[in-house]
């Protein structure tokens, strides 16, 4: 369970183009749900999906892992429950050009120096399961998208994380692989998991998988649904 | 293979190296005992002072022989007009 | 620590990656480091190999070798002057040595004249030194001319060659009989070049040379200790002229790795984003950042060395032949031998591997402190 | 001045190392007036950030200062050629009056900074960084130490002339001569020993009590303090003696030699590992109970508790076998 308590969150602070993004959210996100937060660019939506991510910090107001702040954390353990909490799947999916697939997996694990051979096979059976095997020696940018998404949420999936973060996932799909990334989301809620979307896709906030959508406008929400 | 465990692979090789290259050192440092024994024999036979790097100049030549401001001695004024003079300090000694 | 072994591992891993991908840019810096590193070792190596053996073998030289300065240079000594000292205790010899310079047109070259003291030589027979014997073809039986100091051309025939391997000190060398060398240079008996010392016990050296200068004011006596001073500040003075030379190079090569460094392209930046945003800590990426410099300035100091080694041990330092040469006509040909001591490998490493490293370091926080959340703006 | 590669390194590494601490000290300033850690400005995320290029800084200080340590003392022994009256180390450090204290100095500097790095170490394992301005104010404190350092090591260098005669350990470590050095060679054997078995023990006690019943901490640090300076005490006035097998030669730096299998290095560094991990419990001990840190804390100082016992432990199996392995029998003389 992850509570937001009056999260505010301000960029170029004190400095004439002071720009508040978030102004003042509460919010209380359940396990095992698959929430949607829906919203124009610029609403705010990615640095509040950042910000429960650990990605950044929250100017004032704090956020609540199952009840232990994580939000005045200074970075050096901010890093560590991101690690072990939450999986990202970004918008361009991101992964690193140059390494083959089965490394860009196995990237995230590398600060916990977890033995490398049980690192490797677990990435090689995540690969496995979401129909990439083939494609573990072949370098990243090779990668179609449907098949760097997949990849991409190897990746996220690696340190097993609660929670999985994905920002705006079929922004660079067509629809038939869209429909499969949400199908996806299903099983790993089936699993367990925890899944945090942001999304201006009808077929994502209309699709049955999805349980909860918030809606962000100009720092605040609007929740419906 | 891991990479890293290729690079440290490479590493341990040069260190390997590194430590022949002073076994090999030890090893020619040996052989070259008698040479220099013989070596310092001639020295002591014929009272022999310096070593016979810079023919060029006398100053150069016998560099522990030559007066304090050798480089000067045919006239204040002049010039070491020899590249080793460049490479020789001074003659350093207590007067 | 164990864990800490593993996560080292893995930050290699992921170096080496981004290493390998930017191949020719970073093998640019290598052989680049690589050759400051082998410039600098051959130099170093070189110059403390002679040091070394020029403290070995002239820890044979005369204890005391006495000077007569008139006027402030050198003068003959007159033979009176071994009676004149008195009795000196510890002094267990006394004898004049013969010795001067000859300089031959043919080739150019001064030669070292010599009167050796325990080898009888006719009065028309010479020794040679190899260099020499080298630079005019001379061989035993041969004859060698040179002119006298009124002019008339005396022939010598050469007896002998001195050993090759002993070139470093006795290249240029003609050894003759005192007649002979005496009837060459007009020197008249009872005169000698300087006088020669032995002091059994080296701690009475000193006052012995203290004794030396009282009796006789117009001397100077110069000892082993001092001889061995002077080679030894030579080879250290002249390492430091080099390293101040190449402290150039490694200055712009620095100069260039900060910039290497703090030049980060947008790719970089955004992959360190991306590694943040993934679960990798500032100090991973500083760790990564790290083992890049370690493993470049590692491989380049070892190659480097490793290279120098073998120039100037197996190639006898062929590149530094020219320099040491100069315009001396002879030079000794002589196989360096391998003295090697830690401080020397120890300054190079610090030399060559600490600028590098502190040079990146800023550069390296810079770019680890990006922002993690830079990749989902 | 000799223009000596080992010393261009040396000035080299202490002027880039005062640069660095300078740097150091700039960053830590700032971060110890506007610290709060409770806020999420960006100044503060700012400051969080710059906490890691100063450990990163005085990382590689210390490190520098370490291995500049060992180069200072082996490149004082490979000049002792040059000067009139030098033999080893001692001879060179004579040549004029900074030789001693940059050597002191540079001691200093190395536990002071084996201390920071401890300390900096356990506060980055507490989640709010509680230590964050005790560690910055020590900070500021080594800085001028390192700066005197480096103005004293180019004081020495600099002035240093070849024709001076230098006093070497023969005529220094003498029992018969003054100063310091001579008072060191004059303390009995016996009682110097003594004395090194006495604080020994005391450190050994007191770090089993600290282990058993983690309190007495400054006890432990005060007598791994005292057990440094019998070590030195002992080493100056018996145990090199053995080394040496020679009953008058007293000289700490000659056991340094090739000669002597570089044994010195065998007893100097475990002692010195020894007395530095003991400063840092001493250091560590009173932040044992901040919330954030005590679990940290605890491990930390058992850690570095047991190390120092350890490397104690090592140092006197190389004393014991350098004075077992001797031919020098003093047994009638001294015992």
């Amino acid at each position: 369970m992850i509570e937001l308590h009056e999260v505010k969150k301000a960029f170029n602070q004190g400095r004439p183009n002071e720009f508040w993004a978030i102004r003042g959210v509460s919010l209380t996100i359940e396990r095992q749900r698959v929430t949607v937060f829906k919203g124009p660019s610029g609403s705010g939506k990615t640095t509040l999906l950042s910000m429960i991510g650990s990605l950044s910090r929250p100017t004032a107001g704090r956020i609540l892992l199952d009840g232990r702040p994580i939000s005045g954390l200074p970075e050096r353990f901010a890093t560590q429950v991101r690690r072990d909490t939450f999986g990202f799947v970004f918008q361009q999916f991101h992964l690193i050009k140059g390494l083959s697939v089965l490394e860009n997996v196995m990237l995230p694990a590398y600060p916990s120096g977890r033995d490398h051979r049980s690192l490797k096979q677990a990435a090689q059976a995540l690969l496995e399961r979401f129909d990439l095997a083939a494609r573990a020696s072949s370098r990243a940018e090779w990668l179609s998208g449907g098949e760097a998404q997949r990849a991409a949420i190897c990746r996220a999936l690696i340190n097993q994380p609660q929670v999985l973060i994905a920002d705006e996932p079929t922004a660079n799909l067509d629809s038939a692989l869209a429909q499969s990334f949400l199908t996806i989301v299903g099983e790993l809620v089936a699993e367990g998991k925890t899944v945090l979307l942001t999304s201006h896709d009808p077929a994502v906030f209309g699709s049955p998988q999805v349980d909860r959508v918030v809606e962000v406008h100009a720092g605040r929400l609007l929740e419906s649904g | 293979m891991r990479h890293s465990d290729r690079v440290l692979a490479l590493l341990a090789g040069g260190l390997l190296l590194l430590a022949a290259s002073g076994l090999d050192a030890g090893l020619r440092r040996q052989a070259a005992v008698a040479e220099l024994r013989q070596q310092r024999a001639t020295v002591q036979a014929l009272e022999l002072t310096d070593l016979c790097l810079f023919t060029e100049a006398r100053y150069t030549r016998h560099l522990s022989q030559a007066d304090l401001h050798t480089p000067f001695q045919d006239h204040p004024l002049a010039f070491d007009h020899f590249p080793s003079g460049s490479l020789v300090s001074p003659p350093l000694r207590r007067e | 620590m164990q864990h800490y072994l593993a996560r080292q591992r893995y930050l290699i891993d992921y170096t080496v990656a981004s290493l390998l991908r930017h191949r020719s840019k970073n093998l640019g810096l290598l052989l680049v480091y690589t050759l400051v590193v082998f410039m600098l070792a051959s130099v170093m190596l070189f110059t403390h190999s002679l040091r070394q053996e020029a403290e070995q073998l002239l820890s044979a030289a005369p204890e005391i070798v006495l000077q007569r300065l008139l006027a402030g240079r050198q003068e003959l000594v007159p033979a009176s002057y071994l009676e004149q000292m008195g009795r000196i205790r510890g002094v267990s010899e006394r004898h004049g040595r013969l010795w001067g310079y000859y300089y031959d047109p043919v080739v150019r070259a001064n030669y070292t004249v010599l009167v050796p003291r325990d080898r009888p030589l006719a009065a028309d027979e010479i020794v040679v030194g190899a260099g020499l014997a080298r630079s005019r073809g001379l061989g035993h039986g041969d004859f060698l001319s040179l002119r006298a100091s009124d002019g008339r051309p005396v022939a010598f025939r050469v007896a002998d060659t001195l050993a090759a391997d002993s070139e470093l000190i006795s290249a240029d060398l003609i050894l003759m009989a005192e007649a002979s060398f005496r009837d060459l240079f007009a020197i008249p008996a009872g005169y000698y070049t300087d006088l020669a010392l032995s002091v059994r016990n080296p701690r009475e050296v000193r006052t012995v040379a203290e004794k030396l200068t009282l009796a006789l004011p117009d001397t100077r006596p110069i000892l082993r200790s001092e001889i061995l001073r002077t080679y030894a500040t030579l080879f250290s003075w002249r390492q430091g002229i080099v390293l101040v030379l190449l402290a150039g190079a490694l200055l712009a090569f620095v100069i260039f790795a900060w910039d290497k460094a703090s030049g980060l392209s947008a790719e970089e930046r955004r992959e360190i984003g991306i590694l943040k945003a993934v679960g990798w800590e500032t100090a991973d990426v500083i760790g990564m950042k790290f083992w890049e410099g370690a493993l470049i300035s590692l491989g380049a100091f070892l190659l480097g060395y490793l290279l120098a080694y073998l120039h100037v041990f197996y190639l006898d330092a062929g590149l530094f032949e020219p320099v040491l040469k100069g315009w001396a006509v002879l030079y000794p040909s002589f196989h360096p031998v391998p003295f090697i001591d830690g401080l020397q490998v120890a300054t190079l490493f610090f030399f060559t591997v600490f600028p590098y490293t502190v040079a990146t370091i800023i550069p390296i926080w810079r770019a680890a402190t990006t922002d993690p959340d830079a990749v989902m703006r | 001045m000799l223009l000596n590669p080992a010393i261009l390194a040396l000035l080299g590494a202490s002027a880039v190392a005062s640069l660095l601490l300078l740097l150091a000290a700039g960053f830590a300033l700032s971060v110890v007036r506007h610290w709060d850690i409770s806020s999420g400005s960006e100044r503060q995320l700012e400051l969080e950030r710059r906490t890691y290029l100063i450990a990163t800084l005085l990382a590689y200080v210390f490190v520098a200062q370490l291995v500049a340590l060992l180069l200072f003392v082996y490149t004082a022994e490979s000049l002792s050629g040059q000067f009139v009256g030098a033999m080893c180390a001692t001879g060179v450090l004579n040549v004029n009056g900074w030789g001693w204290p940059t050597l002191y100095l540079k001691i200093a500097l190395f536990f002071a900074g084996a201390v920071w790095l401890m300390l900096n170490r356990l506060d980055n394992q507490g989640y709010d960084y509680p230590l964050v301005r005790v560690k910055y104010l020590l900070l500021l404190a080594i800085v001028p130490l390192g700066l005197a350092e480096s103005v004293s090591q180019t004081l020495f260098f600099t002035q240093m002339n070849p024709d001076v005669i230098t006093s070497c350990c023969g005529a220094l470590f003498t029992p018969e001569g003054e100063g310091v050095a001579a008072e060191l060679a004059g303390v009995a054997p016996r009682s110097a020993l003594l004395a090194l078995y006495g604080a020994s023990t005391l450190l050994l006690l007191s770090g089993g009590w600290l282990l058993w019943r983690r309190s007495g901490a400054v006890w432990f640090a005060a007598a791994a303090l005292a057990t440094f300076s019998a070590a030195l005490v002992a080493i100056v006035s018996a145990i090199a003696l053995y080394i040496y097998e020679h009953p008058h030669h007293h000289c700490p730096f000659c056991i340094l030699k090739a000669g002597y299998d570089y044994v010195g290095y065998w007893l100097y560094l475990p002692l010195f590992g020894a007395t530095a991990f003991a400063l840092g419990v001493g250091v560590l001990h009173p932040w044992r109970h901040i919330p954030s840190l005590r679990q940290a804390a605890a491990a930390d100082i058992r850690r570095y508790t047991l190390l120092s016992l350890l490397l104690l432990l090592a140092f006197h199996l190389v004393a014991a076998r350098a004075i077992w392995n001797s031919h020098l029998t003093m047994s009638g003389v001294w015992w």
